[in-house]
């Protein structure tokens, strides 16, 4: 026998790691990193007469300093957070609901309902925007005459167009065409938990009420927090159903305006104004960090404070 | 010969462009292809644009009006027309739209105006002894009229896509207050401020159209505009041109138009026929030959002809005599002889800066027929805003 | 504490019969043990005894009431259940108390409870500790914890050692057979463990297919057997059963040939069956002696099973098919050798063709009547 | 009465509790589904009809299939469709396949850089890929892509990647550890194991994927306007588009290609429903 | 077949040794089982042999070459786990072939060797059914199956029995004992159960903390523990410890006093102790008779387990503490019973201060040596 020698036999390159890697990472990092970096980059730039120069950090204390530009920003934020607080009060209970509705055990149907439900969130937004709009006009009185047959016809407004009414409304219709998103994870998580913990509670004298709020809930809070996660990215990035009914002005007087469509608008343009493609990547640049912040603040102040369980 | 590819947002026009105007192009220059490719209107200006960095964009190249398209020529977009034979045919002000600040440079061809006016339901205005309103006290008593004695909607208009209230109001009726050219170069120049009487009594006449709108008209959309004129559930259209032809198709009622309304019987009328749509050649396009020759067919009084009778409602810009076959874009067109005519105020210049002028008018128009806004506030913000770059504002 | 009476106990799913009509009474403060195979229904009855699913025919008497409606809450039951379902997201002590707080008890009363009940299971060290962070076997106590805490009436338990490894198997075993004795409760307990059902129970019901097949004492279960099928499913290692004819039928002894042709007699009222019969005998491992010579088998050792004190021999008898025998461990056996044993013949078994056992005579072996 | 019945438990005791869970079920099924059954009854009817009664069904007067043959005689609607297919199938099943290679990779072996590329994947679902749009196109046009569907393909692989890397990750690390450590032993080479032993394990994972990465991608205007806007690349959402005008919307005709539109994507998803939720619960792999 | 030699092997994890240097000879052919506690490194020592973790320091030979840095797949060796680790999405065939198929075998020579292994098996109706199909006795067996079919110079198994229930367990315990024989394969077996230990192995590794206690064959084990360790892990129930000091020091025969007062003598060598010296007393539960009158010990009954042929007596020893007697079933001891027991002089065991246990004199019971 040779003397023993730690280094025969070294591990082989790991080559299958390259293959794993490589086709995701290039397609990936050529058709969106980079032209991602490539766009993010401009903000430091100043392309607004054709040729760019370096700037700096000028665009980015234009966007929060100059009137002009801070106020539709704020606005625009500030629609964003309300139209994200709708988001959690409706369209995530709601979902948690319809999850903990389907998930009641022997339940008929359970999967018809579950498809149904879900197909809204298929839809294109297009189809969406068309629809509602009909639904919710004045003029053509659908909703008028069906809030009348149920005695509450004098509520009626013309809400998709009043500045205090618009925002909300279209949270509500988005909440309608995404609400399968949430209800199927937590539907999935639910399904998850234990017979027998369900049970045992039962047995412990837990009314379904309780049984709810003390074992269910708690076990999914997980989830939860992923779907808050989820919905907290998408709303801040939430573009296309307020473009399509309201267009990029978001009226009334910018009552409607989020974040995507002020990012449109700026790096685009629209009707008579130019589009920026500097001032637009700053836009961008605010809406990425402020969802970065948002879910590190998220990580790392409740994420971290929810146990994920094993069963 | 080769390939051509149009640019364009008027997917209206695809089936126009493929039946009626490439073939007869084609009778006399059979070896071109040309294809018509339209993008849907609200996502043109950034596609093209996209399109345009890229190098990807058609060889022809249909134009706003104005910065939109002086933009892409100062960024080497497009080509400069300045030698192209047929531009002859065309008058100053049919070329300012598309030439540059200092009249040098015609970098896109003109191919249509349009004209604002008002379109009505003639079989109501027959069914309430209604006559065409000349002067703004008629036009509110025929709106009274409507309004007290039927069950028809005075006016179709909504505020729910704001540039109605801004183009098919403010630019509608405004030039009778403004006087047309005169006002709108005092504007530029800075001799005329946004809060003055004119612009004011505009809004403020805006503002009495409220009561006259539809229920719940803050949500209601264009195409809600047009579909409540075309079922005969509104007496008044405030239109532009380009509905004639939609009009045509939809309503089984005649209809009739009649200009914006004076103060009083006998004053110079003034209407808003605004140079819309241009057209012009992609620099990097690899058939800029043939590109030429398609837009040198277009200065001809057979492609005008042609549009005009296909598309009514737009109006060709060229100085050929044409005979134009739709009643009501007759009556269009024939007030051109009667009133004088004038562009948009905020086009040329003035949306130039941030804030955006335009994007201002769209927003304050719609806040004051809303009721949101006084006529006041209105004048003062826009004034505010333009003072803040403009610098003969200043 | 409290008596359970089932009358007639019947349970459907959908178009299929679970369990086909139970009859059993339990006595205020016994432990019962239910065996059977898998899927023949023993969890299906606790459930029912719960609560938690409902009972399609037949009546269940807690305490004298009838309870077939009631809720689980009201039946004054509490479960331990094989998973032993602790709340994941709850401490030991939140865990336990959870009953009670759901109950609307007030604090000082939930915590006396809980300490109390936890000193006696030696988990109050662990109180603030997560289920995940509790071992197999606490885990299982805070389960019993959290069920003593409420008080029940009666105790069920639904194979609550299965998910323990061996050791700590045994340890639990002993400690649930203490509580038992110092709580007095009536328990009610499902298990596939022979040993457990030995050790722990006052009365064994063996199970079989929706039925009860056997009810009785575990030593009388042990040595009585009434089938076939209570006989192979009580005894470790399992009873050899030898398919066998009679030759010889009596009241008092019975020759029987085996297969093989050898004749062999027990003392064993055949009175019944005719001569000719088939029969199966049944020979317990522990029950054959290597140095008797009557009576006797011979085969070869294919395995052997050193257990330190005792030792299994696996012995292939031409003819008759594979044999377990149990000897002392002090031995020197291995496989390939030869052995022969002898049967007692107070120590056989005989099942008729329908498996239900012939009556044994002047049996020499303890008999436990029903307690 | 025996359809309720079957409807409901079978127990008296929760019949009321049943009730009320299907009564609430039933309703929100109705408010999701009330605003799509609009859309298709309003595609059969005259755009007049439309306006003067949106909810009344199509009768002899209002009844046309005019939107229809618009859509399918005046727009290469079966090209469309085919394009849209193309794309969708080749994208999500690239997604799913290259996800599923990177989250393997990421998550069962050890390297340096893994939290890097872990990190990079993770922003992607932050920001919006149509930002880099103008970068993308000129990507395109260098590489001689504009104007082909391999662009689109392009672009929605990498759209779905993060979400799917992310997605897939999760499954990944639910499958036993014992299944791999099992074929290692067995021979078996890390490729073989991928996709042998872990890919068909994920199938439940990738269903669910697939379903988040198709929805966006079939429904998107965006990409095939700036990248393959010509005739023979058109998408179907694209195609649509042809009937919203500048001034003037051929509703009928929109209503007629949107319902034709939702066909494919429902059939799409009802095959990968039920493996959808044996996705979501991770106890599929057990 | 193959031997496989340790030399020194040593593991760690970051900063935590988990092996401390392991020395072990594994004859060609042989049984060795490896017990110890939980944690105790079992079965990083066994993912070590199989080459999915990196040896840190030592060398390992198979069949005499070394095979430290070598691929799983180049030891030939076979690894069965715990959790049986089947292709969820193959059936039982492709389960099995999947190996052989890899290697880039010819169909019909893999058609065989599955067909062969499933016979052996007793699975070979079972080659269309998926795994989910399979009672947990059944997906062990392909486990083992798909082992078998790759001819391996080494099986290694990792607690392969313990998802098994009780009875089953023993079933195939029996099974796996013919199959190594019929096989004659070197096996690495690693398991808690102690039963399985004693009749599987060969050789009984017994591991505690990273370090080998003891190596054996397992009666050796059971009669000659070097370390109180060994002596408690081995036998069940367990060994009972009572503290004690030695008062009276001899190289045949000790005598030692128990917290009590009581004296006992035991035929043990305590010369290398001193008088007054701490000592722990060991005594088998089967080692005890409560026939005998010299040498007792009285306590009460605490609970009684009987297990039909056998009984276990829980009995509290005043002071001394919990003792357990194994007694023979035939018997009526109840709990609260008193009951006075023997300990016979040469089936004690002493262990030092340090847990090492003093030599035995003429131990009656049998040694077999190391094979
Ligand atoms: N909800 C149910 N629907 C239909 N059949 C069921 C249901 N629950 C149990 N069964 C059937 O009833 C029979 C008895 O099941 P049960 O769980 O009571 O068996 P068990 O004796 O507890 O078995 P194990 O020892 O495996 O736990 C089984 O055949 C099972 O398939
Ligand atoms: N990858 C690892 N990293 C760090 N520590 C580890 C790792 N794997 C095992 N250990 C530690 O090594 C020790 C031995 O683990 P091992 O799994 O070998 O124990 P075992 O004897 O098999 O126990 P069990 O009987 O519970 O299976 C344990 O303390 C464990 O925490
Ligand atoms: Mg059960
Ligand atoms: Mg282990």
């Amino acid at each position: 026998m040779t003397q023993p020698n730690h280094q025969d036999e070294k591990k082989p390159f790991p080559w299958h790691l390259v293959v794993f890697l490589t086709p995701a990472l290039l397609v990936y990092v050529t058709f969106s990193v980079y032209p991602l970096l490539d766009t993010l980059f401009l903000s430091l730039f100043d392309t607004q007469r054709g040729e760019s120069t370096f700037v700096g950090l000028q665009n980015f204390i234009t966007l929060v300093t100059d009137d002009n530009w801070s106020d539709a920003f704020w606005n625009a934020l500030l629609n964003n957070f309300k139209f994200f607080a709708i988001h959690m009060l409706l369209q995530n209970p709601i979902g948690l609901l319809l999850a903990v509705l389907l998930s009641s055990p022997k339940l008929r149907l359970s999967g018809t309902y579950r498809t149904l439900i879900f197909m809204p969130t298929m839809l294109s937004v297009v189809i969406i925007g068309f629809v509602w709009q009909l639904l919710l006009s004045p003029i053509w009185g659908i909703s008028e005459n069906f809030l009348y047959s149920i005695g509450l016809g004098h509520y009626f407004d013309a809400w998709l167009g009043k500045e205090g009414s618009a925002l909300i409304t279209l949270s509500f219709i988005s909440v309608w065409q995404f609400v399968g998103i949430p209800m199927m994870l937590i539907y999935a998580t639910l399904l998850n938990i234990p017979d027998d913990i369900v049970d045992a509670s039962v047995v412990d004298g837990a009314n379904p009420l309780q049984t709810f709020w003390y074992i269910k809930l708690p076990l999914i809070l997980p989830t939860i927090a992923m779907v808050s996660i989820l919905t907290f990215v998408a709303n801040f990035n939430a573009f296309e159903l307020i473009y399509a009914v309201k267009g990029a002005l978001a009226g009334p007087n910018f009552s409607t305006d989020l974040m995507g469509t002020f990012f449109y608008r700026t790096f685009f343009g629209f009707q008579l104004q130019q589009g920026s493609a500097s001032m637009g990547a700053a836009v961008a640049t605010l809406m990425f960090l402020i969802i970065l912040v948002g879910v590190m603040l998220f990580l790392f102040f409740v994420q971290r404070r929810i146990q994920r369980f094993q069963f | 010969a080769g390939t051509l590819n149009i640019e364009s947002w008027r997917s209206d026009d695809a089936n126009i462009w493929s039946d009626v105007i490439i073939p007869a192009f084609n009778k006399s220059h059979p070896g071109t292809k040309v294809y018509f490719s339209p993008t849907p209107p609200t996502q043109y200006n950034s596609a093209l644009q996209a399109k345009l960095q890229a190098g990807t964009a058609g060889d022809l190249i249909t134009c706003r009006p104005f910065d939109t398209s002086l933009t892409l020529y100062k960024e080497g977009y497009l080509d400069k027309l300045n030698d192209l034979k047929g531009l002859g045919e065309f008058s100053d002000v049919a070329k300012s739209a598309w030439v540059t600040d200092d009249g040098q440079d015609q970098f896109c061809l003109p191919m249509a105006s349009v004209i604002h006016g008002f379109i009505y339901n003639k079989e109501i205005f027959k069914e309430l002894s209604l006559s065409e309103p000349k002067t703004r006290d008629e036009f509110f008593k025929v709106l009274d009229t409507i309004k007290s004695e039927s069950r028809y909607t005075p006016l179709a208009m909504g505020t729910a896509d704001q540039w109605e209230t801004a183009t098919m109001g403010f630019q509608n009726i405004g030039p009778n207050y403004w006087k047309g050219e005169a006002g709108r170069k005092a504007l530029l120049d800075g001799k005329a401020k946004l809060t003055d009487k004119p612009y004011v009594d505009t809004w403020k006449e805006l503002a009495k159209w409220k009561p006259y709108l539809g229920n719940g008209f803050e949500a209601q959309k264009y195409s809600d505009s047009q579909n409540l004129f075309t079922l005969s559930r509104s007496a008044i259209y405030p239109a532009g041109s380009w509905d004639i032809q939609t009009f045509n198709n939809q309503a089984d009622f005649e209809f009739g138009a009649f200009p914006p309304p004076v103060a009083k019987a006998g004053d110079t009328c003034y209407i808003s026929d605004h140079t819309d749509i241009g057209i012009g050649i992609n620099a990097n396009s690899k058939n800029k030959a043939a590109a030429r020759e398609l837009l040198n067919w277009m200065t001809s009084q057979e492609f005008a002809e042609l549009f005009a009778n296909a598309v009514p409602g737009f109006f060709p810009l060229s100085n050929h005599k044409i005979a134009i076959k739709d009643p009501v874009a007759q009556e269009f067109i024939s007030w051109r002889d009667d009133c004088e005519s004038t562009i948009r105020n905020s086009y040329q210049i003035l949306s130039r800066g941030t804030p955006n002028l335009e994007n201002q008018l769209w927003n304050v128009s719609a806040q004051v027929i809303n009721g949101t806004m006084t006529p006041e506030a209105a004048a003062q913000e826009t004034q505010e805003g333009l003072e803040q770059w403009y610098a003969p504002q200043q | 504490m409290a008596s359970v009476k089932l009358n007639n106990i019947k349970k459907r799913f959908g178009d299929v019969d679970v369990l086909h009509g139970i009859d059993l009474d339990i006595k205020d403060g016994e432990f019962v043990v239910l065996i059977g195979e898998s899927g023949c229904g023993k969890s299906t009855l606790l459930r029912l005894l719960s609560g938690l699913e409902d009972i399609t025919e037949g009546d269940l008497y807690i305490d004298g009431e009838r309870v077939n409606g009631r809720s689980p809450a009201k039946r004054g039951i509490a479960m331990v259940f094989q998973s032993y379902a602790l709340y994941p997201h709850m401490n030991v002590f939140k865990n336990m108390a959870f009953g009670l707080k759901i109950a609307g008890k007030d604090k000082a009363f939930v915590n006396n409870k809980v300490l109390e009940a936890a000193k006696k299971l030696k988990i109050d060290h662990l109180l603030n500790r997560l289920p995940r962070e509790l071992s197999g076997g606490q885990r299982q106590r805070v389960a019993i914890g959290r069920a003593i805490v409420r008080d029940p009436k009666v105790f069920l338990f639904d194979e609550p050692l299965s998910n323990l490894d061996a050791s700590l198997r045994v340890q639990t075993r002993v400690e649930l057979g203490k509580l038992h004795q110092e709580l007095k409760a009536t328990v009610v307990y499902v298990t596939h463990d022979q040993v457990e059902a030995m050790t722990l129970g006052d009365k064994i019901v063996v199970m079989n297919k929706g039925r009860v097949e056997q009810v009785g004492s575990p030593l009388h279960l042990y040595h009585h057997p009434q089938t076939q099928f209570v006989a192979g499913f009580i005894g470790s290692p399992k009873m050899n059963f030898l398919s066998a004819r009679i030759t010889e039928v009596g009241p008092e002894n019975t020759q029987i040939m085996l297969e093989s042709g050898r004749v062999i007699s027990a003392a064993i009222d055949s009175s019944s069956l005719e001569k000719g019969a088939h029969v199966q005998l049944g020979l317990r491992p522990e029950h054959m002696s290597v140095t008797c010579d009557k009576n006797t088998l011979e085969g070869k050792i294919t395995l052997v099973e050193h257990l330190g004190e005792q030792s299994y021999l696996y012995v292939d008898i031409q003819q008759e098919g594979e044999f377990v025998l149990k000897v002392d461990g002090d031995n020197q056996y291995q496989a390939g050798d030869n052995v022969t044993f002898g049967i007692k013949p107070n120590s056989l078994y005989l099942f008729n063709h329908q498996g239900h056992a012939l009556p044994r005579v002047n049996s020499n072996l303890e008999t436990k009547p029903l307690p | 009465m025996k359809l309720l019945n079957g409807l409901l438990s079978s127990s008296p005791r929760n019949v009321s509790k049943s009730v009320t869970v299907h009564a609430i079920l039933l309703a929100y099924t109705v408010i999701a589904l009330f605003p799509i059954v609009v859309v298709i009854i309003n595609a059969f009817k005259t755009r007049k009809a439309i306006f003067k009664d949106p909810l009344g069904l199509p009768d002899s007067s209002s009844f046309t299939l005019a939107g229809f043959e618009e859509v399918l005689l005046r727009s290469n609607f079966g090209l469309y469709s085919w394009n849209s297919l193309v794309v969708t199938l080749i994208a999500v099943g690239l997604v799913l396949l290259l996800g599923a290679m990177a989250a393997w990779a990421l998550t069962e072996y050890k390297f340096r850089g893994n939290f890097v590329v872990t990190f990079l994947f993770a922003m992607g679902i932050m920001i919006p890929i149509r930002l880099g749009t103008v970068s993308i196109l000129s990507l395109m046009v260098e590489l001689n892509l504009a104007n082909t569907l391999t662009a689109l393909v392009l672009v929605y692989i990498a759209q779905g990647l993060p979400l799917a890397v992310y997605i897939l990750s999760e499954f990944v690390r639910t499958i036993p550890k014992e299944l791999t450590e099992a074929a290692r032993c067995d021979a078996v080479s890390e490729y073989k194991i991928f996709f042998c032993i872990i890919l068909p394990l994920l199938k439940p994972a990738m269903a669910t994927v697939a379903v988040f990465t198709m929805i966006p991608i079939w429904n998107d205007l965006w990409f095939p306007l700036i990248l393959a806007p010509g005739e023979e690349t058109r998408t179907i959402t694209l195609g649509v588009q042809q009937f919203v005008g500048q001034y003037v919307t051929n509703w009928n005709s929109v209503l007629s290609a949107l319902t034709l539109a939702i066909v494919p994507v429902l059939i799409l998803y009802t095959i990968f429903s039920r493996q959808l939720i044996r996705g979501l619960t991770s106890g599929a792999v057990k």
